[in-house]
């Protein structure tokens, strides 16, 4: 195959990687969204250009779930809830955004030297191409518990599951992508739905976790 | 579809996924909850005869073989006493209203869905379709946790939900991994990922992916075994649900998960180059046993407190599976059945004692043994079971536990005696509140039946003291096929 | 067939139990479950005892299809265990006898009807048992029994307390066990005897053995520093429960211990008296001052245990030193009086809980401090209980000092040793030995003294009548017992030849052929004693000097009061009480034992308030040991606890951690 | 023949013992008075006074019960036992078997449990005292008497007096540390065990400082006669074992001819008047202690006992 076919899907999942990175600067709830939308339309692409490369047509749903659902309705959703909640628009971060991005920085090396060992007959962008997913995922995981919001807990979460559907992509000729994307789907609306759900049913004046935290176990 | 699956393999699915359905229709709890114990009784039914007949072939999605179809076995066993438990139990939950007939309707249907969904992981032979299915499972449990819509309830449901979905998250990021160290040896497709043929060409792997893989699974699905320090999400998921759930959580779908890892580890410790996985859960079993026999001291909801006490119970498991060796994966496998067998009765108990003395809280519980002498032995016994005393059957276990242990590595088997007698303290130093002393108000009488606990009591009891040959051998046999 | 006899009364026990629930009548149900008991235990004491005395060599062992089944379940009755098997059967009739007139007061009989048998049957297996797992099965089952017995008064809050201490306390025991025959097992897990005895055990493993039995076994005999529970325990019990708790099951321990020691592992090594006799000297009087410092009857008769385990542990430490040094006959003495020792003591700790008994019923009290005067309104019981008291204070002409007697005969032999370090414990470990006896002679004046006579401290004392027949009939025939094998010790302890023959491959010679029942434990020119003739000369000097004086002398006698000082009418507090007594003793040895102070708060002069008198004495042991553990684990679960109130992000970051943490160890390590 | 002879020999000693028993107190009286220049009673007064009190009613208290009356004769007879089983002016007599020197302490032990049961039987707080205190002291006295017992069991190598009286009577024996730290420790026992000077006032009767007579404050006549045989027998007792372990010389042999018997009988008089002359020197020599020096002091008797056991295992 052509080299530039590789080229393409590395530099794709470089830039999911490299959003990841900026998801994880980013310390504004509605910057936050947008970003996370734009790391929704590159793993569509990505997935895209997987389907075209290896003709697996069956991929291209796997992208437009993510091209429409990830990357327009739920930032949309989550807009209208952050619009609706007048929650601050400031994101507290557990740990100051240095500190965040240097552990970024130590966790994508550190998935990249783990990927870079694996696989010695396959290729090296191959490898880097894991490496980057599971950097992906590792940096989603990062913004979940640098968060205390649930709204960018929940794009955490997300961009952790991109990480993963982009592993998934990436392993050539791999089944059920389809439909893990879509029990993927159902997980994420079932967490968006709840949060709005408790919004709705003003059980939680704030989708703040401490809010929620208010009800751990024991203490009645 | 109209063609009806003759195999018993796929009846094992079916019939939970049609009683799910047909639940979901019907109103009248009383109906409903009738349907449900015989939908039960039915998949039991099926797989007794599916453990008598020859193994069939498997396919490239299922898989009967003698290892899983234990686990099967138990599981539907547990799962139509339950269901028997439920029955009698849930009306009462509808007379205080704390449910709905909406919610009775959906919890039925739910339960069966949890129900195909834990056979569907059990059976199955692809690693993707086990994934679905249990997403699938906590998908359930997390709708049933949260049924009672208190605040609590959803506060639990949520951890939960947040909690397994990133641990499903980082089980399928492992799965595609193993997949990706399939591929160069079996090919692309669908073989990459069917459990058999995994087997037969692990050696061939790549270590290294391997490696990675499995430390994603451990932590993914070791989520939903509660092990330490993935367990947050288990204690409040089991105070807050219905008790029944709390049953089969405890007893099955943490069971589910564990065999899940054991897959896994099977996998690893077929290739020579990868680590050996045994350590690691020896290290996980470990912490949790140790954390969650200190957890118990400070408890003040019965149920949380036994949930702790499941934690610490699969630690053992995870530990004994760890190890390793016929004598401990025997040791494993009989006490995760005693356990499964022990906790659900223990939480039939509490079940019990919640609805006559209007309360979960341990303070106000107190000197059971005198106001309800039957259900207070109950528990007792229920709790010597699970403190591992004789002659209840989970002494057995970790008497083989220990004594296989200590020959091999005595400083490991001295940790995990340390966590065993702490525990006891724990467990014996609520149970003495709760059981005896001057009781506490509430002396009504419980309408839920006895039957389920004291079945599951006397099984245990006499798993103690006797043994049939023919369950030995077959333990022994599935212990040597888990290495 | 004598082991199917002995396992078919176990059966019986193990039966009970459900006749105790079905038949409701209390009166029927509690002579049924005693009645039947007492059958039971007799029957399999004639066989126990017939095979003891017939010693025939044969060794009758039978394998049921029970617990693994790989491995069944083994039960076997060798001398050993015959010997202990009696000595369970003797101590459990005394007790159903003693239960048929007890138990009828017992406010919740539902609460120890059922345990009571099933007790006495998982003390007779345990002594049967012949493999690992039924062994611990049966151990751990018989400590389950017990614990329900203490807390059958469940009400009282501290009964629950010491049922609470003791499980875990037993489940420690347990779990050291469980350690020792994990490695007397390995790891192909041979957990029979027969295989354990084959196998041979390297020294490392088996000294480690013999460190966990003194953990296991002696937590469950009560050895100082693990005896704490046994003084919370058996008091709180009912009393002919306490009676076996103390009795026996302390012997099943020692049942337990000399069965791995001297006959699972093989021959000893040189060291291995040390620990055992230390630790039997240090148990022995601390257990006798702690019991000192009670005044709680049964509490102190059970501090008096733990002494008298001490006793024991002593013969026993003799007969591995002496054992490792090639020295079969003095090894064959010291363990000789070991088991006369545990004989002896479940005849008189019996009698003795069941003389508390009766106090107990007739006045619903156990504190010493509120009896007194017992003697004129109980004789019988006082009788007994005396006789009792003159037993396990190691006096002439009766059984406890003949045991201690042979311990000493032991002692004497240390010079034999060749190595230093026994060399130079035995003779201390002697001393330690005369200190507790005479101490315990000290004590039992002041328990005899105290509740039995003087004047009566409160009303309930000098209401007081003597119990039902069956309890008499039974301390008195516990008395008959303490007298019979005081006076003729040697056809007792002949009786126990083989067993000793087994264990250290000689016996001490037969006893009963020499003249007028002496009993020789070496040589006719060493030591020698004849309790018959001590008693008759007794029996004979006493009766003639009071026939001579009445007949001779006068035999006039007039009642008046008591010399008062000439203040009348003194108030019955004004005598001495309880921890009165012992004051003199407690500041000779308690300011260093126990840290006892005493402080007097005097009112200043002109001020007619009384003084006060505060003594404080601290519990050493379990300051030094049990307390920073509970603390430890307090606090850990405080600190752990902190793990139940996190938030969402928290536990994910657990998760997270986690994950980094073993990536990167892969990644460093690999 | 042979056996009437030695039964003959045996019931001699029992009445020798119990006959000297009372000329012994009055004979310790008698030089202590001469020593304090004062004329004394007869050595004779001991049984004149027990005569009488024999003689006398009994007056017993209130509250007294059987024990209260049976004790001294249970008293008198295992003292009497214990005096009789000590080797006097012959060893190797015909029931000398019959208990070796542990089982005489412990039928001392055996006298003095009951009379401090006897004690604390009528009530009152003067025979509690008595019996306290004589615990606290029997309480280290006792495991001092049985070192000495060890010290000279594993010199002689038996417990058994009258081979220990034959052993320690040959010259095999040689000058021993041991020895001596045993006599020591058993004059010191001797002195608490019989209520003499300083650990105890015989003639004392302040209620602060007794502790043998406070324990039998409530006896009187026949009662009070045969206790204080028995304490008299006590104290021939320890004489006569101090005199058989530490001074055997003389003894009669068992089987030896009248001559024999003869020596060893004036030999043994001899030996208790010596004994007597010194225990009367010392009591007159030193002054009563303080109750809770007693333990220190007996304690010392105790270290000496282990030390001198210790010394023998080296």
């Amino acid at each position: 195959m052509d080299k530039i076919v590789f080229d393409i899907a590395h530099l794709l999942a470089g830039s999911i990687l490299l959003v990841s990175f900026m998801m994880l600067y980013q310390d504004r709830l509605s910057a936050l969204l947008n970003l996370f939308a734009l790391h929704a339309v590159l793993l569509a692409l990505s997935v895209a250009w997987q389907a075209h490369v290896h003709a697996a047509p069956h991929l291209y749903v796997t992208a437009m779930i993510a091209l429409f659902f990830k990357a327009l309705f739920i930032p949309l959703a989550l807009h209208r809830i952050v619009v609706r909640l007048n929650i601050h628009r400031q994101i507290e971060t557990v740990v100051g955004v240095g500190l965040t991005m240097m552990l970024g920085m130590g966790l994508a090396a550190l998935a990249m030297l783990l990927m870079v060992r694996i696989t010695p007959d396959s290729d090296l962008l191959g490898r880097e191409d894991l490496g980057f997913a599971l950097a992906t995922v590792m940096l989603g995981l990062l913004l979940m518990v640098t968060r205390r919001n649930a709204v960018s807990q929940v794009i955490g979460f997300m961009s952790l599951e991109n990480g993963t559907i982009l592993a998934a992509t990436g392993a050539k000729g791999m089944p059920m992508v389809v439909e893990i994307s879509v029990a993927f789907s159902i997980l994420i609306a079932f967490i968006v739905i709840g949060v709005f759900l408790f919004r709705i049913r003003e059980r939680f004046d704030t989708v703040d976790l401490q809010a929620l935290d208010q009800f751990r176990g024991e203490q009645g | 579809m109209t063609v009806v699956p003759s195999d018993a393999e796929t009846l094992v699915l079916l019939i939970p996924l049609a009683a799910a359905a047909v639940l979901a229709l019907l109103p009248g709890y009383r109906v409903t909850a009738w349907l449900n114990m015989l939908a039960s009784l039915l998949t039991l039914a099926v797989v007794v005869a599916l453990f008598i007949q020859p193994r069939p072939a498997p396919s490239h999605y299922l898989l009967i073989d003698d290892v899983n179809i234990v686990f099967i076995l138990l599981n539907s066993f547990v799962g139509f006493t339950t269901s028997v438990f439920s029955a009698s139990y849930i009306g009462h939950e509808l007379h205080t209203g704390r449910l709905t007939p909406v919610y009775l309707r959906f919890y039925h249907a739910m339960y069966q869905v949890l129900m195909f969904a834990m056979n569907l992981a059990l059976v199955s032979n692809n690693i993707g379709l086990m994934w679905v299915a249990i997403e699938i499972a906590t998908l359930t449990t997390v709708l049933m946790v949260g049924i009672y819509r208190t605040h609590q309830a959803i506060e639990a449901a949520w951890k939960y939900f947040i909690l397994g979905s990133v641990g499903i998250a980082l089980a399928l990021f492992g799965t595609i991994l193993v997949y990706k160290a399939a591929q160069p040896v079996v090919g692309e497709g669908l073989d990459g990922m069917v459990w058999t043929v995994l087997m037969a060409n692990v050696a061939h792997f790549d270590a290294a992916t391997l490696n990675v893989a499995f430390i994603f699974l451990l932590l993914g699905y070791g989520t939903k075994v509660g092990l330490v320090p993935l367990h947050a999400w288990l204690p409040d998921a089991h105070s807050e649900g219905p008790t029944p759930i709390s049953a089969v959580l405890s007893g099955l779908l943490l069971n589910v998960a564990l065999f899940a890892v054991l897959r896994f580890k099977l996998l690893l410790a077929a290739n020579p180059q990868a680590i050996m996985p045994g350590p690691l859960m020896v290290i996980l079993g470990l912490t949790s046993v140790l954390f969650a026999s200190l957890m118990l001291y400070r408890r003040r909801d019965i149920k949380r407190l036994f949930a702790y006490s499941s934690i610490e119970h699969m630690g053992i498991i995870t530990f004994a599976f760890g190890m390793g060796g016929a004598l401990a994966n025997f040791a494993a496998l009989l006490h995760m059945t005693m356990h499964s067998l022990t906790k659900s009765a223990i939480f039939f108990a509490v079940g019990h004692v919640s609805q006559v003395k209007g309360t979960q809280k341990i303070a106000d519980i107190r000197g059971l043994t005198e106001t309800h002498p039957v259900l207070g032995w109950g528990l007792v016994l229920g709790v010597f079971a699970i403190a591992g005393l004789p002659p209840l059957g989970i002494f057995t276990s970790e008497f083989l536990v220990v004594t296989s242990t200590f020959a091999r590595e005595p400083l490991l088997a001295v940790a995990l005696v340390v966590g065993l007698v702490v525990a006891l303290g724990g467990l014996l130093l609520q149970l003495n509140g709760v059981a005896f002393g001057p009781p506490s108000a509430g002396t009504a009488r419980s309408e839920a039946s006895y039957l389920p606990l004291f079945a599951h009591l006397a099984l245990v009891c006499a798993a103690g003291v006797y043994l049939p040959p023919a369950l030995v051998a077959w333990f022994q046999h599935v212990a040597g096929r888990l290495g | 067939m004598t082991i199917l006899v002995v396992l078919s009364c176990v059966g019986l026990l193990l039966a009970l139990p459900v006749a105790a629930i079905g038949i409701g009548a209390r009166f029927t149900a509690n002579s049924v479950i005693y009645g039947l008991a007492m059958v039971a235990c007799l029957a399999s004491l004639a066989a126990a005892l017939g095979h003891l005395l017939a010693d025939t060599g044969l060794v009758p062992a039978v394998t049921l299809p029970l617990g693994l089944p790989w491995l069944g379940a083994h039960f076997r009755l060798d001398a050993l265990s015959a010997f202990f098997l009696a000595v369970v059967d003797l101590g459990g009739a005394a007790a159903s006898l003693y239960g048929l007139g007890y138990g009828r007061h017992e406010t919740a009989p539902r609460r120890v009807l059922p345990f009571f048998p099933v007790f006495v049957a998982g003390m007779q297996l345990v002594v049967l048992a012949d493999d690992a797992f039924t062994f611990l099965f049966s151990w751990e089952f018989m400590s389950l029994a017990s614990w329900a017995l203490v807390i059958a008064d469940h009400h009282e809050r501290d009964n629950v307390r010491a049922g609470y201490v003791y499980l875990v306390m037993a489940s420690f025991g347990t779990a050291a066990l469980l350690l020792a025959f994990g490695l007397l097992a390995g790891p192909d897990g041979g957990y029979g005897f027969a295989a354990i005895r084959a196998a041979s055990h390297s020294p490392a493993s088996a000294s480690l053995v013999l460190a966990l039995l003194l953990l296991g076994a002696g937590s469950k005999a009560g050895l100082v520093p693990l005896h704490v529970w046994l003084p919370l325990a058996h008091p709180a019990a009912p009393s002919h429960v306490s009676a076996l708790m103390s009795g026996v099951m302390t012997k099943v321990a020692i049942y337990a211990f000399v069965r791995v020691v001297f006959d699972l592992l093989g021959e000893p090594q040189w060291w291995w008296s040390m620990p055992v006799l230390a630790l039997g000297g240090i148990t022995a009087v601390l257990g006798v001052l702690y019991a000192l410092m009670q005044h709680d009857l049964k509490r102190l008769l059970a501090y008096h245990t733990v002494e008298n385990i001490g006793i024991i542990y002593i013969g026993l430490g003799l007969a591995l030193a002496f054992r490792a040094e090639g020295l079969p006959a003095v090894a064959a003495l010291a363990l000789t009086a070991a088991l006369f020792h545990v004989l002896n003591h479940m005849t008189f700790k019996s009698l003795l809980f069941f003389g508390a008994g009766a106090v107990l019923t007739v006045t619903g009290e156990r504190d010493m401090e509120h009896l007194g005067g017992l003697i004129h309104r109980m004789p019988a019981t006082a009788f007994a209980f005396l006789i009792g008291c003159a037993a396990i204070s190691a006096l002439p002409p009766f059984n406890g000092f003949v045991s201690e007697w042979l311990t000493f005969q032991a002692v004497l032999q240390g010079p034999k040793l060749a190595l230093w370090g026994p060399k130079l414990l035995v003779p201390s470990v002697g001393a330690l030995l005369a200190l507790s006896a005479a101490l315990a002679a000290g004590c039992f004046v002041k328990a005899f003294g105290v509740t039995f006579l003087s004047r009566p401290r409160s009303t309930a004392a000098a209401t007081a009548c003597d119990v039902d027949r069956f309890s008499l009939a039974t301390m008195l025939l516990l008395a008959l017992l303490c007298l019979l094998a005081g006076i003729l010790p040697g056809l007792v302890i002949d009786t126990w030849g083989p067993v000793v023959g087994n264990l250290v491959g000689q016996r001490m010679p037969v006893q009963s052929v020499e003249p007028w029942l002496t009993i020789i434990p070496v040589a006719a020119g060493r030591s020698s004693y004849n309790g018959l003739l001590v008693f008759l000369f007794i029996a004979w000097a006493a009766l003639t000097a009071a026939q001579v004086i009445h007949r001779w002398a006068s035999h006039a006698m007039r009642r008046g009061p008591a010399w008062d000082c000439g203040y009348p009418d003194a108030s019955p507090l004004t005598q001495y009480s309880a921890s009165g007594f012992a004051q003199p003793i407690r500041r000779v040895f308690g300011s260093v034992v126990f840290r006892a102070t005493e402080e007097v708060d005097m009112p200043p002069p002109g001020d007619t308030g009384p003084a006060r008198l505060t003594v404080m004495v601290h519990d050493l042991v379990w300051a030094t040991f049990y307390e920073p553990v509970a603390r430890a684990i307090g606090i850990l679960a405080d600190r752990l606890n902190a793990f139940q109130y996190l938030t969402i992000r928290k536990y994910l970051s657990f998760v997270f951690v986690a994950l980094v943490v073993l990536l990167l160890a892969l990644e460093l390590w690999l | 023949m042979a056996l009437v002879v030695d039964l003959l020999t045996q019931g001699l000693q029992l009445i020798l013992v119990l006959a000297l028993a009372p000329l012994l107190t009055g004979f310790v009286r008698k030089v202590k008075a001469r020593l304090l220049r004062r004329q004394g009673p007869s050595v004779w007064q001991p049984y004149r006074d027990l005569l009488r009190l024999a003689r006398k009613e009994v007056v017993l208290a209130e509250n007294a019960s059987w024990l209260f009356r049976t004790a001294p004769y249970l008293i008198f007879a295992a003292t009497w036992a214990a005096a009789a089983l000590v080797p006097t002016f012959a060893s190797g007599l015909i029931f000398s078997w019959t208990a070796d020197l542990i089982a005489i302490i412990a039928l001392l032990g055996s006298a003095r449990f009951f009379l401090a049961l006897a004690g604390m039987d009528v009530g009152t707080a003067f025979g509690g005292i008595g019996s306290s205190r004589e615990a606290m002291i029997a309480s280290v006295a006792e495991p001092a008497i049985l070192m000495m017992v060890f010290t000279v069991a594993l010199v002689a190598g038996s417990s058994q007096l009258s081979t220990v009286a034959r052993f320690m009577g040959s010259p095999e024996v040689g000058l021993r540390v041991s020895i001596g730290l045993a006599l020591f420790a058993l004059f010191i026992v001797a002195l608490a065990e019989n209520a003499r000077i300083p650990v105890d006032n015989p003639a004392t009767h302040l209620e602060l400082t007794m502790v043998h007579e406070a324990m039998v404050l409530e006896y009187s006549g026949r009662h009070l006669a045969v206790i204080e045989v028995a304490s008299s027998l006590k104290l021939l007792l320890y004489v006569s074992l101090i005199g058989c372990i530490f001074v055997p010389w003389g003894m009669a042999a068992s089987g030896a001819g009248i001559a024999d018997y003869a020596l060893g009988l004036a030999l043994y008089l001899a030996k208790i008047v010596v004994l007597a002359l010194g225990l009367a020197l010392f009591e007159s020599a030193i002054a009563k202690m303080r109750v809770f020096r007693v333990p220190q002091f007996v304690g010392a008797a105790l270290m000496l006992g282990l030390l001198g056991t210790l010394l023998l295992f080296f």
